[in-house]
C-alpha cells in the first residue's frame, strides 16, 4: 500500500521540526525565531510544490505514489495512514501558502515571540494532519490537536476580549468533535471492528450496509446512517460554520491576531467542508442524498443571513467574518447540488475563498497595525476611517483586488467557483439559485459600501499619519494577488487536480439518488 | 623516512647511509635548522624595526653594521649578558620552564617545514597535524609564563594569550582541514606537490572558497602568533608588556625569539598551504628540465632546482612576513570583545561554510580548479562543441 | 488574413498587456504608461481595421461568420465530462463594432492626454490610463465573444473599470457614492443576466450564441417541458438577460446610475458611459434578439425603450449641468436603440448604436474641452454649470464647430448620421404601431422624445456657446483655443463622421434623397447587418483555434430587406408609404425642436420661466428625476435594507448568541457547584492528600542514606565492584 | 623491551595513579586530572592490545573516541566546576552535596 | 634500539608525570605534570605506530584540555581567602594523609582486581615484543571512521556538539 515517496511525512513533520528548533533558540533572539519559522514554512511550501509537481492528475482516487500506511495501534486496526487526493491537495497548497505568509505578517508581534511561532507551526502540522489523514482515528486526533494551539493563539495574542472568544471557539468546536467521536465509535462497531475499520477509504465499502441498519436511541429505532450523518454533520458544520452554529466565528475573528484570522478563515473553515467531502458524504451517501435539501437550505441561509449581518457591521473584521459565513454558504450550496459542477465549484470555492479572504484579513491586519482600531463607524457615530485612497494608494489597489475577488468579479478567482456552484445548483434547486444570486448582490453591496466609507472622501485627521504598505507587506500580499488573478483567468491548474477525485465522489453519490 | 633531508642526501650522493650516519646527519641538520631559524628570527626583529621605520618615515637602526643589520646581534648579546631576575613570589620552576616551552613548541614545528623538496627535516605523514599539536605548546608556555610571574599584568596577558590562541585555532584548523580535503593527505610534501608552480595552480586560486579560506587562515595565524592587530596579550598601554612583563635577560629573549620564529613558521605554512610552497613554475624544481637543457651531472640540475625551490619558498614566506609587519604598523589594536566576536561570529562560521563548500566543490567538480573548469569549458565551446 | 488565435487575440491582448505593464509603471513612469496605453489601442485599431476591411470589402455574405473555440477549462474525469469553452465570433456586426470601439477609444485616449495632463501633473498617478486600457481590452473582448459567459465576464470587467473610473476623484465623497451606485445598479441587472446564462447553460449545455440560435430553431426554448416557474424558458432566459441590458444600458427602471456616473473624468464618460460600455447592453440584446423574438418579449422591450427615451429626454430639459444634459441624452438615445430592438428594427438599432457612439463621444469630448477651459479661480474647480457659461463660441471655435455637428446629428437633422439611424427606428416603430396596438405608445413616446431631443440639445448649445457670457470673470479667464493635436484633432475627426453619408448611401434610409450609384450599393450599412436566421445555425460544426479558415468565400451579397418579409405588393407599398411619412414627420419634428429652442434662448421671444411656473409640479418632479433616486435610496435601501440588516445582526449577536448559546453556561454552573463541593471535600482532601501524607513517612527514612559525598560513593562502587569481580 | 606486558604495566600504573588522585584529592579539578589519567590508561591499553594482538586499527578508533569523550568531559566538567564556584565560592568536592544550588 | 629508547623515554615521562600528578601539592604543578604524562602517552602511541593518534593526543590534550584546565584553575583558584561566605574551605585541599591512605588502599584493591584480570594475558603472551612493520594509519583510520564506525563517529560529533552547547550554557553567568 505504501507508496514510493516519503514526502507526506516530510510535509507533516516539517513544522514540528520547526517547533523543536524554536524551542532551542534563546528567548532574546526574536529575530532568529522569525527567520527560522520563515525558513521552515518556506521549506514546507517548497515540499508542497514538489508534491504538486509529482501529483498525477489522471488518478481519481488517492495518489498511490505518496501514500504512507503503517500500523499504529494494531489492536484496533488503527493505522498511520497518510494520503493525498484531489480534494485535499488544494487544501494542502493553501495551507502551505497561507502559513508562509502568516509568518511574514506576524513579523511585528513582540509578545512571547517564541511561543507564538511555535504554536503557529504546531498548528500548521495539525492542519496538515487533518488534510492528510486517511484514518478516521488519526483524523480525529489531528482535528482535536488543532484546537490546542488555536486556543492559545487566540487566548494569548488576541484582542481585549480574547479569553471569551477563545473559550467560545474551543467549546463550540469541541462540542462538534464529541458528536464526531460518537459517530466514529459507532462506525467502528457497525463494521464489526474488523481490519481497517477506521480507514476512511475502507469505510466507503460499507456504505450500503449502513443504509439498512437501525440503531436504538432512547428506545426508538433510528436509521443508523441518518442518525450518524447528522452527528457528523453537526461536527463539521460547526467548523464551517453553518447557520445555527456560526456565532463563534465573529468573536474568534475579531479577537484573533491577524495571522490567526487568516488561518482561521483561510484554512480552518475549509476543514469543515473538507470533512463533509472526505467523511460524511462518501460514508453515508444515502443519508447525504436524503438530507441534501436541508444542506442546501442551510447553505442558502448562510449566504443570505451572513450577507445581511455583514452589512450591518461597523467593525471591519467582523464584517469580513460574516462575509466568510456567507461565502462558506456557497460551498455548502455547491456540495448540496451533488453534481460535477456544483462539487467542483465547491472545492474550488474553498480554495478561492481561502486566498481572497486571507487577503482581506491580511489587509485589515495591515491597517490595524497603523490605526489600532477597526471601526468603519465608531460607536459614537464618527468616521473611523476616511480617505484612505488618498493616503494609502498601494494599499487601496491591493484592497480593491481582494474585495473584488471576494465578491466574485470575473477575471478574479471567486467568479469561476461561484459560477460553477450556481450552474451545479440551478438544475436541482432553481428557486434557491435565484435567492442565492441575491446573496451575490448583497455581497457586492456590503463590500463596496465598506470600501466607500473607508476609502473615499477627505482624509480623516487621524488617518493622515498612516504610511503606505512597506516592502514586507507588499511581499506577502503579492503571492495572494497573483493567485487570485491567475486562478481567475486560468483555473485549470487547481481544477485539474481536483476534478478526478470530485467527479468520482459525484459518481458515488449519484448511485443513491 | 620516505622523504627527508637524509634520504635526499643519500639520493643525491648515491650513498646508502647506515642508521648511525643517518642519525648524525639528522642531528647536524637539526642543529643547522634551529640556528638558521634563530637567525631568521633575529633578522625578523631587525626587519620589523626597519620596515616600521620605513612606514613611519624614520631611519630605523643604522649604526651597527651596514644599514644596522647587525643590530639584532648587539641586542642578543646584551640580553645574554643580563641577569634573569626572578620575582620573589613567583613560581620559580614554571617561571623558568615557560619560555622554554614556547621556544620548544616553535622549534618543534620546524621539523616538518618544507623549505624545499629536499630540505625538510622529516616528512611526517601527519605533518600538518603535528604542526597543530606541537604549536599548542606555545599557548601553554605563554599561559604559564603569565601565571608564574605572579603579577596581575602578566596574569591577564597570559590568560588573554592562551584564550586567543586556542580560540583562533578553531578557524585555522578548519581552514587546514579544507586544504587537506583538497590535497588528500596530511603530509607537508603532499600538500605542496598537489599544487603547481604557477599561481593558477595554487590552492588559493583553486576555488572561491579556498580564496576566502586563505584570508581567514591568515587572520587566524596573525591572532595565533599574537601579532598586531591581535596583540592584546602584550598590549603595552594596558598590560605594560603582557605575559613577559617580569622577564628579563635570556628568558625574555626566548619569548621574543619564539614570537618571531613563530611568525616565520606560520608564514611558511600558509605559503605551503595556499601559495604553492616551494613549487617553482614549469617543474623547474625537480631539476630534470635543467638537466635536459644543460646536460652535465645530475646533481647540478638537482642542486639548482633545490636553490630555485628555496628561493620560491623564501620569497613567498618573506612576502607574507612583510605583510604581517605591515599590518602591525598599520592597523589599530582590537578590543577583547571584538577579538572574540571576530573569531566566533565571523571566522569560524565562514571557515565552516568554506569547508562545506570545498567538500561540495570536490564532489561536484571532481577536484578540478576553477581555471581548469573555465579552460575546459572554453575548449569545449570553442572547439565546435564536442 | 487567417483568423487564428495568433491573429485575433492580439486585438484584445494589446490593451490588456498595456494594462498589465501600466499597472506597474503608472505610479512612477506616468509618461511611458500613457504612451504604452495609447500605442496599444492604436495597434488594436489597426487590427480592427484589417478585420473590417476583410469583412466589409471581402466577398462574404452578410450572414457569414467565423467562430473559433477553445476549451477554457474542463471538469472531465471519472466518467463525467463538462467543458467550458471560450471563443471568438466574428461577423459583420462584430467587425463594425470592433472598428468603432477601437477608433473611438484611440481618439479618446489621445484626447485624454490633453484632458488628464493637469490631473497627472498634480501628483496623481497614471491609473486613469491603466483602467482605460483594461476597459478597452474588456470591451473588445466582449465584442469578440462567442458566448454569453464570456460576454458576462467582460461585461463585469467593464463594470469594474467603470466603477474605478467614476471613483477617479476619490477625495470627493460624491465619487464614492456615484461609483457604488453605478456598480450596484448594474449589478442588479448582472445578477439576472447570470441567472439567464445559468438557465440557458443548464438546458442546452452551452452558452454559445451559435448553439443558442440552433436551440431556438430546434424549439428547445419554447418546449413546455423546459418551463421555469411556469413561464417558458425563452421568456425566462430572455427577460433575465435583457435585465442585464437594462442595467448596463441604463434603461428604465435602472437608469439612475448613469447621470451620477458623470463624476468620473470626462474622457471616461465619453468612452464608457456614452460610446461603448452602455452600448454593450444594446449589443447584447441584439445578439439575443432571436431569443427575445421567440419569447414574445419585443413589446416589453419596446415599451422600456420608449419610456426611457422619452422620460430621460424630459429630465434633460431641466438640467443645468453641462454633462448631466449629455448623460440624460445618452439614456434617451439608448432608449431609442432599445426601442429599435423592440420594434424589430435590428439593423437600425445597431446603426444607431454606431452613430450614437460617434456623435456622443464627440459631444462628451467637446464638453470635456469646454469644461477643462472653464476653471474657477475661487474654488479651483472646473465649471460645469450652464448658467455660468454663454458666448463661448468666440473663445473656442473648433469645439463649437464639432459640437454643432454632433448636435445636429443627435437632433435628427437630415444629412447627419443621427437622422439616418433614428429615423429608421421611428419609421419601423410607426409600422409596428399600425400593425399592433401594443406598439402605439412606444412609437408616440419615440416621436415625442425626438422633439425634446432636438430642443434640449439646442438649448444646451445656445446656453453654452451663444448669447452673452453670463459669468464675466470666468469668461475673461478662458484661454483662447488654439488648434492642438490632442485636443481638437479627435473632435474634428469624430465630427467628420457625424455626417450621414458615411452610413447610408441614400442618406435617409428611405430613399427620400437618392444618390446616383449602382444598384445594391445604395445602403451598404443596411446590407451588411441582418437579423440572424436561427435555422441557418442548425448545422454548425465547431472549429478549433489555430485552424485557418477553410470555408468557401464569395457567397453572394444579401440585401437589406426593406419589405420586412412581406410579400403582398399592397403591404409593401403601404410600408414604404409609412416610412416616408415617418421620415417627413421626424424631419419636421427635429426642425421644430430646434426652432423652439431658438425662440426661447436666442430670440428670447418665449420665456422659459413661464413654463416653469406654469408646470411647477412637473418641473419639480423632473428636477428630482421623477423621484426615482429617492425611491431607491431613501425608500428601499435606507428604510428597508439597512434596518433589516441591523435587526438581523442584533438577533444574531444580541439574542441568539448571548442568550441561547451563552445560556448554556448557566446550566453548567449548577452542575459544577455541586461537583466542586464533592470534589474539594471528599476526593481531594480525604483521598488524595491522604495518600501524600503516607508517602512522606517513607521519605524521611530513605533520605538519611544519601550523604552527597561523591568520593564516598566512589569508594563504595570500587569496593562493591572489586568484591563482585573477585567473587567471580 | 617493547612488548605488550610493558605497555600494560605502564597503563596499569597510570590507572592506579588516576584512582589515587580521584580518591585522595579533595579539589574537583584535581579529580578531573585523575580522570584524564584513567582515560589515557584505558586508551593506551586499547592501542597496545590492538597493536600486539589483532594488529588492526579498531583500538585506534576506540582510543580516538576516548579522546573525544575526554574532551567533552573536560569541557562540561570544567564548566560545571566554574558554575559551582560561582555559586558556592568553593571547589571542594565535599561541598557538592546538593543537586540544587 | 631506537624504538626501545623511545619507549623508555616515553614511559618514564608518562609515569613520572603520573607520579607528579599524585604527589604534587600544587594544583598548577599537577596540571603541568599531567601535560608531561600526556606527552609521554603520545610518545607511547608513536612507539606503537599510532601516528595519527599521537598527533591527536597532542592536539587535543596539549592544545585544548590542559589549557582549559589551567583556565579553570585560574578562574576558581586564588589563594587569598581561606573561608568563603558559606563558611567553607576556599582553598581546595590537595588531600590529606588520611585521604591518601584511603586512596592507596582503594587502588590496591582495584589494582589486585585488574592484575587478576590481565595476569592471564601477560602470562600467555610470549613477550617477544615483535612489532609488525610500521605503516601509516591515517588513511585507514579515515576510511574506517566513515565506513564501519560511521555511527559512532556521528554520535561522537553530536556528543561534542552537546558538550559545547552544554558547557556554554552551564558556565554562562545567570542574570540576577
Amino acid at each position: 500500500m505504501s507508496g514510493t515517496s516519503n514526502l507526506l511525512n516530510w510535509i507533516l513533520w516539517m513544522p514540528i521540526l520547526g517547533v523543536l528548533g524554536i524551542l532551542v533558540i534563546p528567548k532574546a533572539k526574536a529575530g532568529v525565531v522569525r527567520l527560522w519559522s520563515l525558513a521552515n514554512t518556506f521549506i514546507t511550501l517548497g515540499l508542497t510544490v514538489k508534491l504538486w509537481m509529482g501529483f498525477d492528475n489522471a488518478l481519481s482516487g488517492m495518489q498511490d505514489a505518496f501514500t504512507i500506511k503503517m500500523p499504529w495501534i494494531k489492536q484496533f486496526h488503527i493505522n498511520y495512514h497518510l494520503a493525498v487526493d484531489g480534494i485535499s491537495m488544494p487544501m494542502i497548497i493553501l495551507t502551505s501558502l497561507l502559513f508562509f505568509l502568516c509568518v511574514l505578517c506576524s513579523w511585528k508581534i513582540s509578545k512571547q515571540v517564541r511561543g507564538y511561532y511555535a504554536l503557529l507551526l504546531f498548528l500548521q502540522s495539525a492542519v496538515y494532519g487533518v488534510f492528510l489523514s486517511m484514518d478516521f482515528f488519526l483524523f480525529y486526533v489531528y482535528w482535536e490537536v488543532m484546537l490546542i494551539p488555536m486556543f492559545f493563539l487566540i487566548g494569548i495574542w488576541g484582542g481585549e476580549n480574547r479569553e471569551y472568544a477563545a473559550v467560545k471557539f474551543f467549546l463550540y468546536t469541541f462540542f462538534g468533535s464529541i458528536l464526531m467521536l460518537v459517530g466514529m465509535i459507532a462506525l467502528y462497531h457497525a463494521t464489526g471492528g474488523e481490519a481497517d475499520s477506521f480507514s476512511l477509504l475502507a469505510l466507503r465499502e460499507h456504505a450500503d450496509k449502513f443504509i439498512g441498519m437501525n440503531v436504538s436511541l432512547f428506545g426508538f429505532d433510528v436509521p443508523f446512517d441518518k442518525l450518524f450523518f447528522v452527528f457528523m454533520f453537526i461536527g463539521f458544520a460547526i467548523k464551517v460554520p453553518v447557520f445555527p452554529f456560526h456565532t463563534w466565528l465573529p468573536h474568534a475573528h475579531v479577537q484573533a491576531p491577524t495571522a490567526i484570522s487568516v488561518i482561521l478563515a483561510g484554512v480552518l473553515l475549509k476543514m469543515g467542508t473538507y470533512g463533509f467531502l472526505r467523511i460524511a458524504f462518501p460514508i453515508f451517501p444515502g443519508a447525504t442524498v436524503y438530507f441534501s435539501e436541508c444542506i442546501a437550505v442551510l447553505g442558502l441561509i448562510n449566504i443570505i443571513y451572513g450577507a445581511f449581518c455583514a452589512m450591518a457591521q461597523t467593525d471591519v473584521k467582523k464584517l469580513i467574518a460574516y462575509s466568510s459565513v456567507s461565502h462558506m454558504g456557497f460551498v455548502m450550496l455547491g456540495m448540496a447540488a451533488m453534481t460535477s459542477q456544483g462539487l467542483n465549484g465547491a472545492v474550488l470555492q474553498m480554495f478561492n475563498h481561502g486566498t481572497s479572504t486571507a487577503m482581506m484579513f491580511l489587509l485589515i491586519g495591515i491597517l490595524y497595525e497603523r490605526s489600532h482600531h477597526r471601526w468603519i463607524v465608531r460607536p459614537d457615530g464618527s468616521k473611523g476611517f476616511g480617505g484612505l485612497y488618498t493616503q494609502l494608494p498601494v494599499y487601496s489597489i491591493v484592497f480593491i483586488i481582494a474585495m473584488f475577488a471576494s465578491m466574485g468579479l470575473p477575471g478574479l478567482s471567486g467568479f469561476i467557483s461561484e459560477a460553477l456552484i450556481f450552474l451545479g445548483i440551478y438544475s436541482k434547486y432553481t428557486t434557491m439559485t435565484v435567492i442565492a444570486l441575491l446573496g451575490l448582490l448583497i455581497g457586492a453591496a456590503y463590500l463596496l459600501w465598506m470600501f466607500k466609507r473607508m476609502f473615499f472622501g477627505e482624509v480623516v485627521e487621524e488617518c493622515k499619519s498612516y504610511e503606505d504598505m512597506n516592502a514586507r507587506e507588499i511581499f506577502y500580499m503579492t503571492p495572494l494577488c497573483v493567485a487570485v488573478i491567475v486562478f481567475g483567468i486560468w483555473p485549470s491548474p487547481i481544477l485539474n487536480i481536483m476534478k478526478g477525485s470530485v467527479n468520482s465522489l459525484v459518481v458515488l453519490l449519484a448511485k443513491y439518488q | 623516512m620516505n622523504s627527508s633531508i637524509v634520504s635526499f642526501l643519500s639520493e643525491m650522493t648515491n650513498f646508502e647511509f647506515t642508521s648511525l650516519h643517518a642519525f648524525i646527519i639528522f642531528g647536524i641538520a637539526c642543529f643547522l635548522m634551529v640556528n638558521v631559524s634563530a637567525l631568521i628570527g633575529g633578522l625578523g626583529t631587525y626587519a620589523e624595526r626597519k620596515i616600521s621605520a620605513d612606514l613611519q618615515m624614520r631611519q630605523g637602526p643604522n649604526r651597527v653594521g651596514p644599514f644596522g643589520i647587525l643590530q639584532f646581534l648587539a641586542d642578543g648579546v646584551k640580553l645574554l649578558l643580563k641577569e634573569i631576575i626572578i620575582p620573589t613570589q613567583a613560581d620559580k620552576v614554571l617561571f623558568l620552564i615557560s619560555p622554554l616551552l614556547c621556544l620548544a613548541g616553535v622549534f618543534a614545528t620546524l621539523a616538518v617545514l618544507p623549505i624545499s623538496s629536499g630540505l625538510i627535516l622529516t616528512d611526517l605523514n601527519i605533518g600538518i597535524l603535528y604542526v597543530l599539536g606541537v604549536s599548542s605548546l606555545v599557548g601553554v608556555g605563554i599561559f604559564l609564563g603569565g601565571y608564574s610571574s605572579n603579577s596581575k599584568w602578566s596574569m591577564l596577558g597570559g590568560m588573554r594569550g592562551a584564550a586567543q590562541i586556542i580560540s583562533y585555532e578553531v578557524p585555522v584548523t578548519l581552514c587546514i582541514i579544507s586544504i587537506v580535503l583538497m590535497a588528500g593527505g596530511l603530509s607537508m610534501t603532499t600538500l605542496v606537490n598537489e599544487q603547481g608552480g604557477l599561481p593558477h595552480q595554487w590552492y588559493i586560486l583553486h576555488n572561491p572558497f579556498a580564496f576566502i579560506g586563505f584570508f581567514v587562515f591568515f587572520i587566524g595565524i596573525l591572532a595565533e602568533s599574537n601579532r598586531a592587530p591581535f596583540d592584546l596579550p602584550e598590549a603595552e598601554s594596558e598590560l605594560v608588556s603582557g605575559y613577559h612583563t617580569e622577564y628579563s635577560g635570556m628568558a625574555f629573549s626566548f619569548f621574543a625569539l619564539a614570537e618571531y620564529i613563530e611568525v616565520f613558521v606560520l608564514c611558511g605554512i600558509s605559503a605551503t598551504l595556499y601559495l604553492g610552497g616551494y613549487k617553482v613554475p614549469f617543474e623547474l624544481g625537480s631539476g630534470e628540465l635543467i638537466n635536459s637543457t644543460l646536460g652535465g651531472p645530475e646533481f647540478i640540475g638537482k642542486g639548482i632546482g633545490q636553490l630555485l625551490q628555496l628561493g620560491a619558498f623564501f620569497t613567498k614566506t618573506f612576502l607574507l612576513y612583510y605583510v604581517v609587519i605591515w599590518i602591525r604598523w598599520t592597523l589599530p589594536r582590537l578590543r577583547v570583545d571584538q577579538l572574540v566576536s571576530l573569531c566566533w561570529k565571523y571566522l569560524t562560521p565562514i571557515s565552516i561554510i568554506n569547508l562545506i563548500g570545498i567538500a561540495a566543490w570536490e564532489w561536484i567538480f571532481k577536484g578540478q580548479s576553477i581555471f581548469n573548469l573555465i579552460a575546459s569549458l572554453l575548449h569545449s565551446s570553442g572547439g565546435g562543441g564536442h | 488574413m487567417d483568423y487564428t488565435i495568433s491573429t485575433i487575440a492580439w486585438i484584445v491582448l494589446f490593451p490588456f498587456f498595456a494594462f498589465v505593464i501600466n499597472a506597474f509603471l503608472a505610479r512612477k513612469a506616468t509618461k511611458i504608461a500613457v504612451i504604452i496605453s495609447c500605442g496599444a489601442i492604436a495597434l488594436s485599431s489597426v487590427w480592427a481595421l484589417r478585420i473590417f476591411k476583410d469583412f466589409i470589402f471581402g466577398n462574404y455574405a452578410s450572414d457569414f461568420y467565423i467562430r473559433k473555440v477553445f476549451t477554457w477549462f474542463d471538469l472531465n474525469g471519472a466518467g463525467l465530462s463538462f467543458n467550458v469553452n471560450m471563443g471568438i465570433y466574428i461577423d459583420n456586426m462584430t467587425a463594425i463594432m470592433l472598428l468603432m470601439v477601437t477608433v473611438v477609444a484611440t481618439l479618446i485616449h489621445i484626447f485624454s492626454t490633453y484632458y488628464m495632463k493637469d490631473d497627472m501633473n498634480y501628483g496623481r498617478d497614471g491609473r486613469f490610463f491603466v483602467y482605460m486600457s483594461l476597459f478597452t481590452s474588456a470591451m473588445l473582448g466582449l465584442v469578440l465573444s462567442d458566448n454569453l459567459l464570456s460576454v458576462f465576464i467582460f461585461w463585469e470587467l467593464m463594470g469594474f473599470c467603470s466603477y474605478s473610473l467614476i471613483g477617479h476623484y476619490y477625495e470627493k465623497d460624491g465619487a464614492g457614492n456615484a461609483n457604488i451606485k453605478a456598480f450596484m445598479t448594474t449589478r442588479v441587472g448582472d445578477v439576472f443576466f447570470l441567472l439567464g446564462i445559468l438557465a440557458i447553460w443548464t438546458n442546452i449545455g452551452s452558452v454559445g450564441f451559435v448553439e443558442m440560435y440552433a436551440a431556438i430553431a430546434d424549439g428547445v426554448f419554447t418546449d413546455p417541458a423546459n418551463n421555469v416557474f411556469g413561464i417558458s424558458l425563452a421568456a425566462f432566459a430572455g427577460m433575465s438577460i435583457f435585465m442585464g441590458t437594462i442595467g448596463k444600458s441604463a434603461q428604465f427602471p435602472l437608469q439612475v446610475w448613469l447621470p451620477d456616473a458623470m463624476y468620473g473624468p470626462t474622457p471616461c464618460s465619453a468612452l464608457i458611459h456614452a460610446a461603448t460600455m452602455v452600448a454593450a447592453g444594446v449589443y447584447l440584446s441584439l445578439r439575443i434578439f432571436p431569443l427575445l423574438d421567440v419569447a414574445g418579449l419585443t413589446p416589453l422591450v419596446a415599451w422600456i425603450g420608449g419610456i426611457t427615451a422619452f422620460g430621460a429626454a424630459t429630465i434633460a430639459l431641466v438640467q443645468t449641468d453641462f454633462k448631466a444634459v449629455l448623460a440624460y441624452s445618452t439614456i434617451s438615445q439608448l432608449g431609442y436603440m432599445v426601442l429599435g430592438v423592440g420594434v424589430g428594427s435590428y439593423n437600425a438599432a445597431f446603426m444607431h448604436l454606431i452613430t450614437h457612439a460617434i456623435f456622443k463621444a464627440c459631444l462628451f469630448l467637446s464638453a470635456g474641452s469646454v469644461i477643462h477651459s472653464l476653471h474657477d479661480h475661487h474654488t479651483h474647480e472646473h465649471v460645469q454649470e450652464m448658467p455660468r457659461m454663454g458666448g463661448l463660441r468666440h473663445k473656442m471655435k473648433f469645439t463649437w464647430f464639432a459640437m454643432w455637428c454632433c448636435t445636429l446629428a443627435i437632433a435628427g437633422i437630415p444629412f447627419f448620421s443621427g437622422f439616418v439611424s433614428k429615423d429608421r427606428i421611428l419609421g419601423d416603430a410607426l409600422i409596428q404601431a399600425l400593425h399592433n396596438k401594443v406598439y402605439i405608445v412606444p412609437a408616440i413616446l419615440g416621436f415625442a422624445g425626438a422633439l425634446l431631443t432636438a430642443f434640449y440639445m439646442c438649448r444646451m448649445m445656445f446656453l453654452t456657446f451663444h448669447g452673452e457670457p453670463r459669468d464675466k470673470e470666468l469668461y475673461e479667464h478662458i484661454p483662447e483655443e488654439k488648434f492642438s493635436w490632442n485636443r481638437n484633432l479627435p473632435l474634428l475627426i469624430l465630427a467628420v463622421f457625424t455626417l450621414g453619408v458615411w452610413f447610408s448611401g441614400s442618406l435617409t434610409g428611405q430613399k427620400l434623397v437618392k444618390v446616383a450609384s449602382p444598384e445594391g450599393k445604395l445602403e451598404w450599412f443596411s446590407t451588411l447587418v441582418v437579423k440572424p436566421d436561427v435555422n441557418k445555425f442548425k448545422t454548425y460544426t465547431s472549429e478549433k483555434w489555430g485552424n485557418t479558415d477553410t470555408r468557401v468565400k464569395g457567397i453572394e451579397k444579401s440585401h437589406y430587406d426593406p419589405k420586412h418579409g412581406m410579400t403582398n405588393e399592397e403591404e409593401i407599398h403601404h410600408v414604404h408609404q409609412v416610412h416616408v411619412i415617418g421620415a417627413i414627420a421626424s424631419i419636421f419634428i427635429a426642425f421644430a425642436g430646434v426652432f423652439i429652442a431658438y425662440m426661447m434662448y436666442i430670440r428670447k421671444s418665449w420665456n422659459p420661466g413661464w413654463w416653469v411656473s406654469t408646470f411647477s409640479g412637473w418641473y419639480r418632479a423632473l428636477q428630482n428625476k421623477y423621484y426615482m433616486d429617492d425611491l431607491y435610496i431613501k425608500g428601499v435601501i435606507q428604510k428597508g435594507l439597512l434596518p433589516l440588516n441591523r435587526f438581523l445582526a442584533w438577533i444574531d449577536m444580541g439574542l441568539y448568541d448571548r442568550y441561547i448559546v451563552d445560556g448554556w453556561a448557566g446550566v453548567s454552573k449548577v452542575f459544577y457547584t455541586f461537583s466542586k463541593w464533592f470534589d474539594d471535600l471528599w476526593v481531594d482532601t480525604v483521598m488524595v492528600d491522604g495518600t501524600g501524607a503516607s508517602v512522606r513517612l517513607f521519605n524521611v527514612v530513605l533520605r538519611t542514606l544519601q550523604s552527597g559525598k561523591i568520593q564516598f560513593y566512589f569508594i563504595m562502587i570500587i569496593v562493591v565492584l572489586a568484591g563482585y569481580i573477585l567473587a567471580l | 623491551m617493547v612488548s605488550l606486558p610493558s605497555f600494560l604495566f605502564v597503563s596499569f600504573i597510570l590507572f592506579l595513579a588516576g584512582i589515587v588522585v580521584m580518591i585522595a584529592r579533595k579539589n574537583v579539578i584535581a579529580i578531573l586530572l585523575g580522570i584524564e589519567l584513567i582515560l589515557n590508561a584505558a586508551a593506551l591499553n586499547f592501542v597496545a592490545y590492538t597493536r600486539f594482538i589483532n594488529n588492526n586499527l579498531e583500538g585506534h578508533i576506540i582510543a580516538l573516541f576516548i579522546i573525544v569523550i575526554a574532551a567533552a568531559e573536560a569541557a562540561v566538567g570544567l564548566a560545571i566546576v566554574i558554575r559551582f564556584y560561582q555559586i558556592r565560592e568553593s571547589i571542594h568536592i565535599d561541598d557538592a552535596t546538593q543537586l540544587q544550588s | 634500539m631506537f624504538i626501545d629508547i623511545m619507549f623508555i623515554l616515553s614511559a618514564l615521562l608518562t609515569l613520572g608525570g603520573a607520579f607528579g600528578v599524585v604527589a604534587s601539592k600544587n594544583i598548577m604543578h599537577a596540571c603541568i605534570y599531567l601535560l608531561g604524562s600526556l606527552f609521554g602517552v603520545a610518545g607511547l602511541y608513536a612507539t606503537l605506530g599510532a601516528d595519527f593518534l599521537a598527533a591527536m593526543q597532542l592536539v587535543v590534550y596539549a592544545g585544548g584540555i590542559i589549557i582549559l584546565m589551567l583556565f579553570a584553575i585560574m578562574l576558581t583558584g586564588g589563594h587569598k581567602e581561606a573561608v568563603n561566605k558559606f563558611g567553607l574551605d576556599k582553598i581546595p585541599s590537595m588531600g590529606s594523609v588520611k585521604t591518601f591512605l584511603i586512596g592507596s588502599f582503594s587502588s590496591l584493591i582495584i589494582g589486585s582486581v585488574v592484575l587478576k584480570i590481565i595476569a592471564s594475558i601477560i602470562n600467555s603472551h610470549d613477550g617477544s615484543g615483535k612489532l609488525p612493520e610500521f605503516s601509516s594509519s591515517v588513511e585507514k583510520i579515515g576510511t574506517l571512521l566513515v565506513t564501519d564506525h560511521v555511527l559512532s563517529f556521528e554520535i561522537s560529533s553530536v556528543l561534542l556538539l552537546g558538550a559545547l552547547v552544554g558547557a556554554a550554557v552551564i558556565s554562562r553567568p545567570r542574570k540576577q
